[in-house]
């Protein structure tokens, strides 16, 4: 079922702010504009301009040819892509929802992330499979996963995962003009939020993490939706004794373990969160090159707020599913700071 | 041609697999009999029956879509026109029977005698199944689409297994039917002759997207030869085409006859959900074009022109109509209970320990804040 | 009806999507033209290309079949007997259109023009694909069943959008029409009107399975009309047959006309692959029933009656297939160099720092182990 | 494609070896003697016996109706599975090969995973889908996945693999009998070891690791096709001084958080072995997990010995992919031990 799709775009131009769905509507648009081998085709992305309006008016625009509506077969719209790219063309996908993507799994596993690697170097799939993620919706069930642990744990994808209008932007952009596939990960809680949005600013690069925002006790490591509940929590943390230091991932894979570890180093501390259940999660990989690399810098093990090892609830529930400042900031204060003191002493 | 590929078959046999040129109808758009061959009217006493489980379905789906405005639900999707598809099917099974829905088919649920409020549960976000599956014989609404159809093809091959009286009917939107798992379902039914029958409701969209870009197939009824069982193609707007042909199918299927695709032509008068804007992507007029073939109006003059409704009997339905909706906007004002410790039951038959451990950390959490 | 479910179709057109009663054939079984209306023979000199093909891929088949019993491959998986079918499937193509192959479809490969060498690095475990698929023109040889035909959809999709006179050609079994990206493929093809052309060989097995318990369809050119395509039904140990209703829809395909599935009835004369135990499911006589109906000899009774071949021409094709067959035991028994280091190149077009950390620490284990 | 079938069946009663295919066959047959609800279904494994041999002989003794070959798809061997389940049946379903159980994704994760909670314990599913994983059999691409990673980052799902015979057939006899859906991944580089079988051993419960070896150095984890190279690394380390502890993980999903913490708050060094990737792999979670747990008693981050973060490599490469003996003892040998010299000078 569809959610609701409050977000409506405006031409940008100059415009200082938008949410983050305007930007990735206006990174798809001119992405088009750029390169004629770019295409954008899903589920409802024409007429409808997508459910969440990502691809508003992009149809009237550049017409049906480049932008189209695909009968209702994940597994095709990937599979296609894949031979579309081989022929020259840049799909970008999208799939409509998180849960949604599952279908196309063995064409996203088997084809998309080894295809370049299957032939040597013979093929490169440009694609970028758009999956807006994760909950805090009020979606019903099979509309809120964060799957990202299974695109992560898969050799050749890349996966990216924006948490500002900003990096909306530039990530898709980069991501369209990648040579590699790209499991492009969107928070769809964050889709309203509203940000400054700069389409000339190149960024850092699309496989860099960024400091949110700078601190000294102890790195907060997000991504994605999650980036605006950590920084939420270093503001609330003030007051609580601590200054936070929020690293936003946006690479999932490959991973910045310059950045990262330059942080714990720095703060001797960490904690990763994510919307996901934690077994198996992505935390853990993060948890753990952050402990290989900077074991003998950290006073405590990197501390993982996740959400619940359950299916994701319904909506009623959810707030006591997800992860919210109060618990990074439980975590953070569960970070063996008697040995702080101790050292301190 | 002898061997393991070489299927010998009836050209006859094979070509009464394929649909009539024009989908089957028992009563006209303007409400009047149709001869069909092979398939009769139903009794007098269904027709009233259908009638009736559409009035109320009619007045179900009315009132939750008020209810979505004010805000107590999440989500709705409407079955407003698809009345006759999901009444007429539903009020053609058996207690035994098993009937494998899709998110859409709140009417069907509430027609075959599940609590309004119960199939409601999901919509409004209080659970992910408010029914008891067992009990009710009917499984979750489904949304990853077309995934129900194998469940249905499992749970019928098993009823067959077990020598039970048994048949499953799965319901399909027309969008779902591009789906792989569709295909894997009908294949695997036909192969197993599976006692189960797959009901595609075309309401002619898959949210925005029209069947024509969906398939070019002349009817998704033309499908069912593919698989080697029959594909009927009905009216959708006909409650008793729709009733009759998929009772003959379960039957059938009950006899050991194997599975049947059957598609009804209908119409999906409301947007996709109550958060859609169908304004993007419908055709001017037509709308109203489908209203004037309303399938409860059309039951409606049927069975006045046949002098099995008059007015006393329609306003006991009617008053049994606004009855029913005052006790589910009495039930949806309740505000429910969620106890946040049924979050970690019933993810495993016993808990685990990281699981306990969770639950540990959400009650101290709860306590605190409390 | 009207509105966007109700598709206005003709009932004689949809007819002429359905597959002959019979396989279609050109030449029958004892080397005998047979009258096919609608397909001409091909042209004396396309036949004897094609019987030509066909020896030469035999040759290569056997070849490779004894070389893995000898322990040069790591698995074959032969497509003797589906002679007529690889060949006059791949010779249909024009230089410019796009072979979309399976794991079976070695012969195919052979005859258009690739490499023996370069069709056994898979088989032989030197690497993934041995081919340059751009310059061949030729996709990966597949092993996820039904996974191609997709790729075939959307390359098919691409040239024509770019206006380019390409047609593609998808090579399936028998069983992989149940697998749900069949389904898709088939569907979305018809959709966009893609030029493609699903050739599916019905070798009568998926591995043990026979098609009867892969399917209840009439015949798999059956699905056909389910997408709005032609199914076709053609005897595939018929190499002239094949080449021509290949080429025919290949034709249609590049005019815009649109895919067609083609089922070509055929027999795989080996087990599944080399470490397969047939004798655990064939029938008695099932072999040598088929052995009396082999595609090439068919093709080399109905050149010889026809004079256009005669003993000499056999004895230079059968040296000339020795040669190849030599040249390619030749190149089988040189020891590829296996360079460790390319387990990280392409893995992504720029390496990333995982993937140089971990090949520095191969280097190293390679350097102590020196 | 298929591999090379060697294993054959031979009546086990007081057989005291077994390869471990006939300790699976064996077990399937005795659920199949037991519960008249179990059934038997997936690709080519009734009257061939499966590509591996491990379902031999079981058509013929149970007949068509309990063991039977189901059309070529694997969407709806798990689909249709999950409908039996509902009706009352106990099936056991083959993938045939790792990467060909991606179709059913989707199946697994939406529905297998979740339906007991989504119908707030309404319906369980005691269903097995058995996938043999992994390499080291020289199978041409696809057929060497280790896909543990989709299954065990997915609440709901129990997951399992054994190492040896015994376990096989002993964890599968208790996955058969499990209420809940079990992946149970059967190591087929391993299919063809032998040992002794006592089917009525009860083992120490599905969801326990098992300590294979003791040892004071370091605890080597590991499981399925990894628990023979563990314990050949432990007896080649002696040579080098290292009396390693191998603990068996048996059960990936739930973990056994006890065994495996007391054994490395022993040792105090940890390294955790498997085929899959590094990055997002299991590993990554064992390696968190312990470091959470043991953080204080160790002298070391727990390293990872896995395989390399590419697709699964050609036959004629996987030796340099495949984690073996020498990669485990140097990981051990890097475990910063002049820490430890450190500690007893
Ligand atoms: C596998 C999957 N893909 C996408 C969706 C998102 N989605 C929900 S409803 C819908 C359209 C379904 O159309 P149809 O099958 O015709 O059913 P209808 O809604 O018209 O009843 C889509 C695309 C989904 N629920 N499941
Ligand atoms: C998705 C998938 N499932 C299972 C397999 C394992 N497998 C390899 S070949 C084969 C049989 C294929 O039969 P068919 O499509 O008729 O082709 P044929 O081998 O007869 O040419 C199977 C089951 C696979 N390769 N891919
Ligand atoms: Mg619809
Ligand atoms: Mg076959």
């Amino acid at each position: 079922m569809s959610t609701p799709a409050t977000a409506t775009t405006t031409t940008p131009a100059t415009d200082p702010t938008m949410t983050m769905a305007q930007a990735l509507n206006t990174a798809l648009r001119d992405a088009l504009t750029d390169d004629p081998n770019v295409l954008v085709f899903g589920e409802d992305v024409g007429p409808l301009g997508g459910v969440f309006r990502v691809t508003d008016g992009l149809q009237e625009q550049f017409g049906d040819t480049r932008v189209f509506d695909t009968p209702l077969a994940e597994s095709a719209i990937v599979g296609t892509a894949i031979g579309m790219a081989m022929y020259g063309l840049r799909p970008v996908v999208e799939m409509q929802f998180d849960a949604f993507a599952y279908p196309a799994f063995e064409q996203v596993v088997s084809h998309l992330a080894k295809l370049r690697n299957r032939t040597r170097g013979g093929v490169s799939l440009p694609i970028v499979v758009r999956i807006p993620y994760g909950g805090g919706i009020g979606g019903v069930e099979h509309h809120s996963d964060s799957s990202e642990a299974y695109y992560t744990a898969t050799p050749g994808l890349t996966v990216i995962s924006p948490g500002t209008p900003q990096d909306a932007y530039t990530l898709l952009r980069q991501a369209v003009a990648c040579p590699d596939p790209v499991i492009f990960l969107e928070p769809k809680r964050r889709y309203w939020g509203k940000g400054p949005v700069d389409v000339d600013d190149p960024g850092p690069g699309m496989n860099r993490a960024v400091v949110r925002r700078e601190g000294t006790s102890a790195t907060v490591l997000a991504y994605g939706p999650m980036v605006a509940t950590a920084l939420e929590a270093a503001e609330l943390g003030l007051a609580e004794g601590y200054d936070l230091e929020v690293v936003d991932l946006r690479s999932l894979s490959p991973f910045d373990d310059e950045t990262v570890s330059a942080s714990v180093r720095k703060t001797g501390r960490a904690v990763v969160v994510h919307e996901a259940a934690s077994f198996g999660g992505y935390g853990a990989e993060v948890a753990a090159r952050v402990t290989e690399r900077c074991f003998h810098h950290l006073h405590a093990p990197v501390a993982r707020v996740t959400g619940l090892d359950v299916p994701y609830p319904p909506p009623r529930l959810e707030e006591h599913f997800l992860p919210n400042p109060e618990r990074i900031l439980d975590a953070v204060a569960n970070l063996q700071w008697e040995r702080h003191l101790e050292d301190q002493a | 041609m002898t061997g393991p590929g070489a299927i010998a078959y009836d050209e006859k046999t094979a070509e009464a697999l394929l649909p009539t040129a024009e989908p089957l109808q028992l009563i006209d758009e303007h409400g009047a009999r149709v001869h069909c061959p092979g398939h009769e009217l139903p009794s007098d006493a269904h027709l009233v029956a259908l009638h009736r489980a559409m009035v109320l379905g009619r007045r179900f789906d009315t009132q939750a879509t008020a209810l979505t405005k004010q805000g107590s639900l999440a989500v709705y999707p409407s079955s407003r026109g698809q009345d006759a598809c999901q009444v007429g099917a539903a009020l053609a099974l058996a207690p035994q029977d098993w009937l494998f829905p899709t998110y859409r088919d709140s009417m069907a649920l509430v027609a075959r005698g599940i609590d309004p409020a119960e199939v409601l549960v999901l919509l409004r976000g209080d659970g992910h199944c408010g029914y008891d599956v067992h009990a009710t014989r009917t499984g979750p609404q489904c949304t990853p689409l077309a995934t129900n159809a194998l469940h249905a093809v499992g749970l019928a091959h098993a009823a067959r297994l077990a020598g039970d009286d048994v048949a499953v009917l799965a319901l399909l939107g027309d969008g779902a039917t591009s789906e792989g798992d569709t295909h894997e379902a009908l294949n695997v039914a036909a192969v197993y002759r599976a006692p189960v029958v797959f009901l595609v409701q075309n309401n002619g969209y898959a949210i925005s997207v029209p069947l024509s870009k969906q398939t070019a197939a002349p009817t998704l009824a033309h499908k069912g030869i593919g698989y080697g069982m029959p594909g009927v193609l009905v009216d959708g707007n006909d409650v008793a085409v729709v009733h009759s042909v998929v009772a003959a199918a379960l039957d059938r299927a009950r006899a050991g006859g194997g599975p049947t695709l059957i598609e009804a032509v209908t119409y999906r008068l409301e947007a996709h959900t109550n958060a859609d804007d169908a304004t993007r992507y419908r055709l001017t007029g037509e709308v109203e074009d489908w209203q004037t073939r309303d399938p409860v109006e059309r039951s409606r003059v049927h069975l006045r022109a046949a002098g099995l409704l008059d007015d006393d009997a329609e306003a006991a339905l009617a008053a049994e109509g606004e009855e029913q909706a005052a006790a589910l906007r009495t039930a949806m004002q309740k505000e429910t209970v969620h106890d946040p410790r049924t979050l970690f039951s019933d993810v495993y038959a016993t808990p685990t320990r990281l699981l306990d451990e969770q639950a540990a950390r959400l009650a101290d959490e709860l306590a605190e804040d409390a």
